[in-house]
């Protein structure tokens, strides 16, 4: 009896760790601030989790394939000067937003497919040819825009990123369309399949008839161009192209997927964990923030939050 | 908790970092003050990340704060978080770097583009007019840029003074230390360098310690810290040094807000002043 | 070259050579397939019949020759070119991903799609691997994790991924390697239901006896090159080996009677999770064989012996004295050895060489001075290779370049240099050609004459009756019976292993 | 004939890969800059190469185990602190300089150790221990340092770092014995071979008796304690404990690891390709802060060379 509950608590704790750990917290701020659970701050909370959790979808399907994005902070920062720089061309409303948005996608795509190819063609380590493509577009953000922000952009730019829908933040809107596409495309498609078995066991895969040179570059591509739509989101938000914006980004996407449950090895984990493991870092900041916790302390704390989170996660594989 | 709120102010503050000692002073300069008040801080770190920085902002609406205060990490970019926060009826003010074109109530700083005027004139003293001049620099942060420019339009005075080397010592010593180490290699005859910061003068002066010359350059730092004054002090190559009073700058700002919810009128821009201290000033002290 | 003018060739394969650096694997090999035939490929570890027929799958780059499929000249550079032209094969080492389900790897590559087009057909894909595992005679359930399986069934969900196809010509790389004559026959009854489709069959083995129940011809390699192709009836069993060995090989199972000592090991009433009550002793001089179909706890019971299953009851006495292993680093330091079923996941490391695969449980003894010596470590792999006839071109190469016959010699050898006194071996001679066979028995009975305990597990019963002095029949996890050398016979293993109608089939 | 060239050179490329490239930078460097070549600069190099090469090679063997070490660079910067603290104590030379350096030994000892049992022991992937460790010290750094640096220090503490033996610099000295003993280690001892039994294959590894969380836990340790080594020389080359210390400093120990031909996936790899891999990013850096490169540009050229250098180096795989 007894080592049957405790049974069932190990399984439940498996299955869903993860929400159990961020539910946890949301309960544990609610107690502890008063501003935590009004509607405008869990908004809020959405609006911040948005842009790294769009950026750990596409990580999401890089890591399943046992690879690895560290090029998606400094793709938020090019494609968001990209976007902004585009979006000042001399063209009426809405061509010139439109404009922005596309090349600054393309820009995040045509990244990806570069970084794709080398993983593909030349069998570079992704490791490496993102950690280069993350100096290389960090540099080059600097080069073109000279240190300085790409500003005095068009009004319309700064609804994208902090305009609202029906009283939802858009970022939060773009965030679950991401998801809800995102999470269809990896369950029911053959191409989500076969990133699963890429991640698995890439020979085996091979053999049966996946070309997994075409996954590879897809998900690179999917990472770039997911990375390209924080990027101009964010550079909404903030009215301007930063070419400092998204430093350390990695880190975080990283994290939100490896808590959500996906193996670093490939081949195992979903989009609803990498989800879940967004919210709760952004819950976690936000809690902080809002209970005046040091920032020296904060990072302390979401070290150990993020280090609980993934052990609570790890007792299903025990 | 609310009976707590209504008796005591809460502002929020958003440093630009928390890992330099000049926003430690500047902290220190607030957290007395508001004691002194009787207000509560919430002091949170955008570790140069305007991203996180509005984010912050956003928390600090969310929770209702009474005012703002911003170091913010880009003057133009910080504006819509700016406006999110007036529109919710919380004053911001901006402490040492300024917000353009956005609804501040008070700006208090002191002014770096004169630090760094004085800091180059300071050097070209030094070298009587002619040398060769380094810059070891973080130019990624907006106040860093003003302190080279101004450093520049000083020297620009002096044609005997060249800019050889400008390089990028990330603002910490131990990259400064590695960025100095090889300037000095390429220029044997270096005359001058100018440290955007302390981190980046004292890693200078530990790399011209570790590679012994005849002559080392001259260094000039800024915000004279603890160990730069001291440095100063003890004759070493590390002549002279901005100062910044970032206490000063915290507390103003403080008095700045108390006056505000006072009902007072504040001046649109508070100046702090700076000033150059060298070995026979800081002697005196 | 022109293809040969026989019309009833399916497949045609003309001076195939694929050279990798330093080895020349095939030298001109010319091949066909006729339209329902199963025509077998037979040769010594290393002859090359992997090699050949991952060229023909695209698994692997010739470096000449031509194809041929239906009198046409066809380029086949990938798996996906084979798979489009209806060539499938069962490959030799496990080829399944692991964290996909079973139904999801028997469907990988051709998921049906439902009506949108877009998305998979969750249920049509349960419902073909259902079909095709019960072809087989098999309840492996299609929502498990192909990693949850054992090696066995691993090799049954290849099958069934091969026949799950509609294919024109499917190559079977030693698809019995590891197993039972049940499964076998059931494999034998769906080869022969798609032959009469017209399907084409290259079938592997090196149980010779196999090639005499489903080939109609055979072809020998030998050393990269084709030494004649025949038609199975025109040649016997002794003829075939001459063929593929260059020589006669007088009898098959050298097994000579050791003197019985003191029991090494013993099990007295020994349960496990998987294992229930178990109790035998083997004695030193002795080679005491556990036979058991698939699932029948046998490889469970390996595992328990070398502490990898944590008892739940009963005792382990090594050499007299109870153990209980916290760890293989344990076992072994206790005199221990397991040979693991699965020589490429549980066996060799393959980013390490020849030698460094055989000294690794042994490098203690490899030292000098506290550094491991590598002149001791490399006169010991020479010893093994030569000794085992490993077929490598140093010690130095990579495991990854070795045929897998070849890499289950080298695991052997890890294992014989151990000095374990009691040894556990798990389908040792699973895919090894019947000279190195013969060569492993040699060394099998050797230990026993020295005086160690050799526990032999083996799916192939003429094995178990060829070398064992008492056979041990596992069903469901239990002992069903211990039978003497002289009482054993394929018929009274087969009733001991088979569950009778009482027992329930999924007992556990 | 052509061919045959051909085939030799890529040989050639292929085991001296990263060798080769590494002397070509050599080369275009003392072309383009006179001071380049110099004896002192050429020690200026070795000891800014130093701080990193000595992670880089703890790096190696966690590398070597198919794991990774995100927390080096904030073990430098608290290891630092706790040596200058803690020799900043009332004892007499050298007592005092030896207290504070096995004190921070220690510490890098125990954060690897603590990394290493986490691993093993709760299973969690080393990418996520190791960031919440990155993110723990180095909030720890902060929180005990109250954000200002340790200094006025013993005066003999300075010459750890900044002295010289026989006009070596000492860090240079430091890093190379440290790699002739881990190179000894790697290669020529039981342990060594089962770090790249366990990297290989670890269930396999475990079965033919490897005890792999000795093994992991060992790597872990070692990883910590060099980089605590590194930690102490850079403290004592800035004469003072830094809390902002060692940023992004994991970045370029891997960048070193798998530039010189280590393989992420674990298993395979050495100490020397390690070496050459660290010197050629110091000589880079150095070479392009000698032409007065600009520090944008610089981030560019440094992620190409990067990439080309494991290009050059792939040549031996296909
Ligand atoms: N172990 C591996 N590591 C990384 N990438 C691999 C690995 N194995 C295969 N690949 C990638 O998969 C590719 C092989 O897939 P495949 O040849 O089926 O693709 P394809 O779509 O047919 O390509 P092609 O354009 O050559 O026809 C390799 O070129 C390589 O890029
Ligand atoms: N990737 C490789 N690199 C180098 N040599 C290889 C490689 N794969 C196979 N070989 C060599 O090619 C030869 C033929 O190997 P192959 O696997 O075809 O043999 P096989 O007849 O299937 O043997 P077995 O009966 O043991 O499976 C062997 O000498 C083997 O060592
Ligand atoms: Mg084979
Ligand atoms: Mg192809």
């Amino acid at each position: 009896m007894a080592t049957d509950t405790r049974r069932a608590v190990v399984d439940l704790l498996g299955r869903y760790g993860i929400l159990l750990a961020f539910l946890l917290q949301v309960l544990i701020f609610s107690q502890l601030s008063p501003y935590f659970m009004t509607g405008e701050n869990l908004l809020n909370v959405s609006l911040q989790a948005s842009i790294n959790a769009i950026i750990a979808a596409g990580m999401t399907f890089v890591i399943l394939t046992a690879g690895i994005d560290l090029s998606v902070g400094s793709v938020v920062a090019l494609a968001g000067i990209v976007a902004t720089t585009v979006c000042k061309v001399d063209l009426p409303f809405p061509l010139n937003i439109g404009a922005g948005i596309a090349a600054g996608l393309l820009f995040g795509t045509l990244s990806g497919l570069g970084g794709g190819l080398f993983v593909t063609r030349f069998r570079i380590t992704p490791f490496i040819i993102t950690l280069a493509l993350m100096t290389i577009w960090r540099g080059a953000a600097f080069v073109v825009t000279d240190g300085r922000p790409v500003w005095e952009l068009p009004a319309e730019f700064a609804s994208l990123g902090g305009g609202r829908l029906g009283g939802i933040p858009v970022p939060t809107i773009v965030m679950l369309a991401v998801y809800a596409v995102a999470h269809v495309v990896l369950t029911r498609t053959r191409f989500g399949r076969y990133v699963y078995a890429v991640g698995g066991n890439i020979e085996a895969a091979r053999l049966a008839g996946v070309r997994p040179q075409r996954i590879l570059l897809a998900v690179y591509a999917i990472s770039g161009v997911l990375s390209a739509v924080s990027g101009i989101l964010l550079a909404s938000r903030m009215n301007s192209g930063q070419p400092n914006a998204g430093g350390m980004y990695e880190l975080d996407a990283i994290a939100a997927v490896v808590v959500g449950g996906t193996s670093l090895q490939g081949g195992r984990g979903t989009l609803v964990g990498t989800f879940i493991g967004a919210m709760l870092i952004a819950v976690l900041r936000n809690g902080l923030n809002l209970m005046n916790v040091s920032s020296y302390l904060q990072q302390v704390i979401v070290g150990l939050v993020i280090l609980l989170a993934t052990m609570i996660d790890q007792a299903k594989k025990t | 908790a609310k009976k707590e709120r209504a008796a005591t102010k809460v502002i929020g503050v958003s440093l630009l970092n928390r890992g330099h000692i000049f926003y430690k002073d500047l902290e220190e300069g607030l957290q007395e003050q508001a004691k002194k008040e009787g207000y509560e801080l919430i002091v949170t770190s955008a570790d140069f990340d305007l991203g996180k920085q509005i984010s912050q902002i956003e928390d600090f609406v969310a929770r209702k704060v009474d005012a703002i205060i911003l170091c913010p990490v880009d003057s133009r970019g910080v504006g819509p978080g700016v406006l999110t926060a007036s529109q919710a009826g919380i004053p911001v003010f901006t402490a040492d770097i300024a917000a353009e074109n956005a609804p501040v109530v008070c700006h208090i700083a002191s002014d770096n583009i004169a630090g760094g005027r004085l800091a180059g004139e300071y050097m070209a003293k030094l070298l009587n007019g002619a040398g060769k001049v380094a810059i070891i620099n973080q130019p990624v942060v907006t106040s860093v840029l003003d302190r080279v420019q101004g450093f520049r339009d000083a020297l620009s005075k002096f044609p005997g003074i060249t800019i050889v080397a400008d390089v990028n010592g990330q603002g910490v010593r131990d990259r400064a230390l590695q960025a100095a180490a090889d300037v000095l290699q390429a220029h044997q005859d270096l005359a001058g360098v100018f440290g955007i910061n302390d981190d980046s003068a004292l890693g200078t002066l530990d790399a011209c310690e570790q590679f012994k010359r005849d002559k080392p350059p001259v260094i000039i730092g800024y915000d004279a810290t603890p160990p730069a004054a001291d440095a100063i002090k003890r004759g070493s190559a590390l002549k002279a040094d901005v100062v910044q009073y970032p206490k000063k700058i915290g507390s103003s700002t403080i008095d700045m807000i108390r006056a505000h919810f006072a009902g007072q009128p504040v001046p649109k821009v508070f100046p702090v002043e700076v000033g150059i201290v060298d070995q026979a000033k800081l002697s005196a002290i | 070259m022109i293809p040969d003018p026989d019309s009833r060739s399916l497949l045609e394969m003309c001076g195939i050579v694929k050279e990798y650096p330093g080895v020349t694997a095939l030298r001109g090999v010319s091949f066909d397939v006729r339209s329902g035939e199963v025509h077998c490929l037979v040769g010594e570890n290393g002859a090359g019949k992997s090699t050949l027929t991952g060229i023909l799958a695209g698994a692997v780059r010739r470096t000449a020759g031509d194809i041929f499929v239906e009198g046409r000249s066809t380029d086949i550079a990938s798996p996906i070119d084979a798979l489009r032209r209806g060539i499938g094969m069962i490959y030799q080492e496990s080829r399944l991903v692991p964290e996909l389900t079973v139904a999801e790897n028997i469907a990988l590559g051709r998921e049906p799609r439902s009506a949108g087009g877009v998305l998979i057909d969750r249920a049509a894909v349960r419902r073909i691997a259902e079909k095709v595992l019960s072809d087989l005679g098999e309840d492996i359930p299609v929502t498990a994790r192909a990693r949850d399986l054992d090696s066995a069934q691993q090799q049954i969900v290849e099958i069934a991924k091969a026949f799950a196809r509609d294919l024109r010509v499917l190559v079977l790389d030693e698809p019995t390697a590891a197993l039972t004559e049940r499964e076998k026959l059931r494999l034998f009854a769906l080869i022969r239901g798609v032959q009469a489709k017209g399907t084409g069959i290259i079938y592997i083995s090196h149980r010779l006896e196999e090639i005499f129940e489903i080939g109609d011809r055979v072809t020998v390699l030998r050393d990269g090159e084709a030494v004649g192709t025949r038609d199975v009836a025109d040649v016997d069993r002794a003829a075939l080996i001459r063929m593929m060995v260059g020589r006669d090989l007088d009898k098959e199972y050298p097994k000579e009677d050791a003197e019985r000592g003191a029991p090494l090991l013993e099990l007295r009433d020994l349960s496990t999770r998987d294992v229930h009550n178990v109790s035998f002793a083997v004695h030193a001089g002795e080679i005491f064989g556990i036979a058991g179909l698939i699932g029948s706890g046998k490889v469970e019971l390996s595992r328990a012996l070398f502490g990898e299953q944590r008892s739940t009851g009963g005792a382990l006495y090594i050499d007299g004295t109870a153990a209980e292993f916290s760890s293989p680093a344990d076992a072994i330091a206790k005199g221990v050895a397991l040979l693991t079923e699965d020589r490429n996941a549980l066996g060799l490391l393959m980013n390490m060489s020849v030698a460094e695969n055989i000294t690794l449980s042994s490098l203690g003894a490899h030292r000098r001075r506290g550094f491991v010596n590598r002149a001791m470590e490399q006169r010991t792999a020479e010893a093994y290779t030569a000794l085992l006839k490993i077929k490598t071109p140093s010690s130095d190469t990579s495991v990854a370049a070795l045929s897998g016959g070849n890499r289950q010699k080298v695991i052997l050898a890890r294992w014989l240099n151990t000095g374990a006194k009691v040894l556990v071996f798990n389908e040792p001679t699973a895919g090894v050609d019947v000279g190195a066979k013969f060569e492993i028995y040699t060394h099998i009975v050797r230990l026993a004459k020295e005086g160690k305990a050799v526990v032999l597990l083996s799916s192939d019963l003429p094995e178990l009756l060829g070398m064992c002095d008492r056979i041990g029949v596992m069903c469901h996890g239990r002992m069903t019976g211990i039978l003497e050398r002289e009482k054993a016979t394929q018929e009274n293993i087969m009733e001991l292993a088979t569950p009778d109608d009482t027992g329930a089939r999924h007992g556990n």
